[in-house]
């Protein structure tokens, strides 16, 4: 799960780290006392907001209110800006980065800095960046601070603010399930205080269950991916036409690879996981259906699922929805004789490896 | 001998009266799983196929000497049922549920190491020595016993894989389902070490993914390897940024690329197939 | 560091865990408002109150007035009482067992339960006694407490507050910096709730430094030992007559095994551990005086520790105090002559020998 | 080869430039030890007898490759010291400090076995390979090299037992003082294990105290050795339920008595010094 940064300020604020005063505001009206001067900025879920000038800067309520109008309803990236948040402007000396996240081959949470924060930390040369891990289980322990202040080199006041952070970011990880906890810039004020810029929060979305007031915030979805979402469906929306859907995440990025290399474009990731509930196999359909693709190529490998029960609920949804677009499929395992006779009877195409279910849905499909 | 899982496995099933414990266990029984207990608190004293259920791993292994456990419960109640595991003295424990907060995995793999219990997934398909025994639920029809070992981060990508080598005749020492989660027990490079001083194996298939870096560290490792070892890695055509259903596979701030794992193995000597089904042709070619 | 029950009772209720209500009064006069009935208990830092007259039951003010009368002043094993807890009734129904201590072969904490509480544990045959080990760093998990309640066998009801004390007992534990704590009787009272019907808290002294209110709180040691303890000086008071001395725990402790098999009585455990800091060992001795031996073994097997040193605050100690008892020496290790001299010239025996020193100050030991 | 301490030990000094620190740096540099490193925060670019100083466990091991510490530092920053040197990848830690709440202690070995690091202590004299490497404090002039293994709770009693074998001219291997604490990273029947697999090992003297039950299973693991174990046992004489010195060595609830423990050994055949000093006699005997 992702944050607007407002929301992860807000976070940030509960676990005690310092953040800007700000207010949201999803119409230049709603701006009646801004901080000031302030920095407006486009609340997203993507990077690039600067670039695209969904960022800029008022010293007068009026000059916010402007640069709130300007910014509202732009488009940046996918997205349409629906609000903005107004933050005090900071009278930064020095810009730091501090993150938190999972090191995979070292199964431990890497606490990363630099003394060269408020650009993105992968411009930063690796010298210039302190890893330390967090031990699992016992947790984060002085040396882990000490060394980090050492390697960071900064003046003791500094430090011990910048220790009292990466505390509280540790507190936040573990407490909030986070995946990715960043400040960048930790800017150093003019007047010696340490305060966070700016807030990225990811949150695991396995541990939505824990957090039941995070999972109706808005997230980067598209319309059908949050309606999939809804129905506990793994599916993507990508660039491409061929919908793709098979079980298994592993199998559905090697279907998606192979129709890529005969020449199409996969335009879903849609995984069944282990399910042959019809019903559920039909919703998927039918979530795919709405994504207007130019063919579908069904790959299923079974293991437990039964093909022919997948074979039905695809035939159901088709039939449902009335669509007509050319589908291809490719399934193996149990049942799978039965599945062929249901998917022919619905005018479906059969085949026996994914190459050459691949290149016939790249044939097969319509013309956009 | 294989790796992990052979005759001397006494297998104990976590959560087998629910809907897939209880098909899996048959499925593990026609493997000729040697499966001893089965656990679910408060089903105590009934049997699923025969295999008596205890209320806790505790009494299960007291009772039946179990010496692995094989985990079908859901996300919520993982954490607890792996110490649970771990404290009973089992030495092995896959952990087939999906969806666990990585934190809690977090958790429960470093406990597991002070304890000496070897963890295989979370999020995986297990473990199957080819018609010795299973602890996973990859479709028995697949495997043929063989020399070759296989690791994957999939589940159905690797029945499609080993199905492939079935057909060709290269039969399977060990299948290790390490699991798609970020944080797993037994990493790719681990089970390869497995694999290279098991003697019975003659050479492994490595199946990827993009996300992380298991693939490079298994690729370096490879390279000290006196045994061939084959690669397919998925998501070569995955844009970055997304998360391509199992939570360990997404391409982020340019690590985990499908490139970069691909160059590691070219790098390692290790062949890699274009398409998964060509995995038997790279064998062939040794 | 063990504490008076009342005490004890207070740390279990800001931890949640229920205990009955009581008052501690140092007189009969102090009972103003006790509850009704209750037992009266006399508050000293062993067992057996019961056996020795300590606890008696009240219904009316006046008779717990009296009560507490009767018990204050009381001797109890080497205790004088002074203060007593008027403790409410409890109507139970059933009595149980519930403790953690920590079990060192598994180097995890354990947690015992019975249902057959009320009754020393050790009386209680084990097949009557569950214990479950409570995984180190993860902590207390679900599972521990189901396979507590499934093994008590007890009802849903019962179980479920067992279980919810058990939880508390852990976080006191761990929080408290605990050894020992042990609830027995866990009583279950007619109405159906769950009370701890005694509470016994032992916290590990080392921890001392991180619970510094409890510092203060009185200890069951003698005059002595508490004169000795605040000088940070390992001393325990024994039975014997004969003072020991030396470095080192184990070596302590060997040296009154060998007084004891060569037919004397060691009356001190003195352990100077690795100093030679002479004001400490010359305070050592002046407490170890005050014991008043019939003889003195000091014996000193040196690592670090300076012979010479210690002799000196050894002679100083003798000289200051005007003390004429034998003092029997065996010291080696660094500058073991210089040592034997001056202790040679303060009229003190140098041996070469455990044995041959126990058996010399055996026999100079003066009459009591 | 002895047990844990060999030639091939670079010893880290964790506190080095304290009192105890630089005292026992100069020992154990007199022993012949390989001290490549001290640390003590704050105080990196100094050096203590040559050694160089570190501001941290990884600058240290990072520069100069050690392989194991000691620890000379205060009980209430020793958690974080220690777990500071388990995640700097040495193998072993030798914890001298006395005085650790067990609570820290526990967490420490815990997390420890996690991550592979064998830890020797707390509250113990740690480690000496005679006339090899000494990771300890023992006085070096009490030991000689000769094939008997020596196991010990206590500190100075130990000096006392190997004196009077180094007299009676039977050398040693390695000395391992285990530590008095009731927690404690290697265990007396670990420590034996070790040694009944060392082949310079031809004898084991085991020297135990009151409270707990370290010797009886010490006893139970000496009976399936084919190398004979002699024992003494401090606190014969000691009451029950106090505390002797070490926060250990303690009768309680009839537990850890000296009867209970020189009973274990009578059952194993393990011959139990009545004095300290007779131990050489014990092993003359065979």
């Amino acid at each position: 799960m992702k944050f607007y940064e407002y929301k992860a300020h807000e976070i940030f604020r509960k676990h005690g780290i310092p953040v800007p005063r700000g207010v949201l505001a999803a119409s230049g009206e709603d701006l009646v006392d801004p901080p000031l001067p302030c920095v407006v900025k486009a609340q997203v879920l993507v990077g690039g907001r600067g670039k695209a000038g969904g960022i800029k800067f008022a010293h007068t309520v009026e000059e916010a209110r402007q640069a709130a109008r300007a910014i509202l309803g732009m488009r940046i990236g996918p997205y349409t800006v629906r609000q903005v948040y107004a933050q005090e402007l900071l009278d930064i000396a020095q810009e730091l980065y501090l993150s938190i996240t999972i090191d995979r081959s070292a199964r431990a949470p890497l606490l990363m800095a630099s003394t060269r924060g408020g650009v993105e930390i992968e411009s930063v040369p690796p010298e210039h960046i302190v890893r330390v891990h967090i031990p699992p289980l016992v947790g984060l322990q002085p040396f882990v601070l000490r060394n980090l202040a050492k390697r960071l080199g900064l003046p003791r006041e500094v430090a011990s603010q910048v220790s009292d952070i990466a505390k509280k970011m540790y507190a936040l990880f573990r407490g909030e399930d986070a995946e990715v906890v960043e400040i960048n810039p930790l800017a150093v004020l003019k007047d010696g205080r340490v305060v966070a810029g700016d807030a990225k929060l990811v949150v695991d979305d396995n541990a939505e269950y824990r957090h039941p007031e995070y999972a109706k915030l808005p997230q980067d979805r598209t319309p059908l991916e949050e309606e999939a979402h809804d129905e506990g469906i793994t599916f993507i929306q990508l660039d491409g036409d061929i919908g793709a859907i098979a079980n298994g995440a592993g199998l559905t990025m090697a279907t998606l690879d192979v129709l890529n290399l005969k020449g199409g474009r996969g335009g879903t990731f849609l995984d069944l996981g282990g399910t042959d509930d019809p019903e559920l196999v039909k919703r998927a359909f039918e979530i795919l259906l709405k994504a207007n693709p130019s063919a579908i190529f069904l790959n299923i490998f079974g293991g437990i699922t039964k093909a022919d029960t997948v074979a039905l609920g695809v035939t159901e949804a088709i039939e449902a929805m009335g669509a007509d677009v050319p589908v291809v499929a490719r399934i193996k395992g149990v049942n799978e004789d039965k599945a062929k006779q249901i998917l022919a009877g619905a005018g479906m195409h059969s085949v026996g490896t994914i190459e050459e279910g691949a290149e016939l849905a790249v044939k097969l499909r319509r013309a956009a | 001998m294989a790796v992990l899982l052979d005759k001397s496995t006494r297998l104990m099933v976590q959560g087998i009266t629910g809907h897939q414990g209880q098909f899996h266990t048959k499925a593990m029984l026609e493997h000729g799983t040697n499966v001893v207990a089965g656990v679910l608190p408060g089903k105590g004293g009934q049997e699923v196929h025969g295999v008596p259920v205890f209320d806790s791993c505790q009494e299960a292994v007291d009772v039946t000497d179990a010496n692995a456990s094989i985990m079908f419960v859901p996300a919520p109640y993982a954490k607890d049922a792996s110490i649970e595991a771990v404290e009973s003295r089992v030495r092995l424990l896959v952990i087939v549920t999906e969806r666990i907060p990585f934190h809690d995995t977090l958790d429960v793999v470093t406990y597991a190491r002070a304890k000496g219990v070897q963890i295989i997934g979370p999020n995986c398909p297990g473990l199957c020595t080819a018609g010795v025994a299973k602890a996973g639920i990859m479709p028995n029809h697949i495997f043929t016993p063989g020399p070759y070992g296989v690791i994957s981060r999939s589940g159905t990508l690797t029945y499609e894989i080993v199905d492939a080598m079935t057909k060709a005749g290269f039969g399977q020492t060990t299948c290790v389902g390490i699991g798609g989660d970020p944080i797993i027990g037994t990493s790719m490079v681990e089970a390869l070490e497995l694999f290279a001083r098991d003697p019975e194996t003659k050479g492994v298939v490595l199946v990827g993914e993009i996300g992380g870096t298991a693939e490079e560290e298994a690729a370096r490792f490879a390279k000290t390897m006196d045994k061939p070892v084959w690669a397919y890695v998925a998501g070569q055509t995955a844009p970055p940024g997304k998360r391509m259903g199992h939570a360990g596979a997404i391409i982020a701030q340019g690590m985990g690329t499908a490139e970069s794992k691909v160059r590691a193995f070219a790098e390692a000597g290790v062949p890699v197939a274009k398409y998964p089904r060509d995995i038997p042709e790279l064998i062939r070619r040794g």
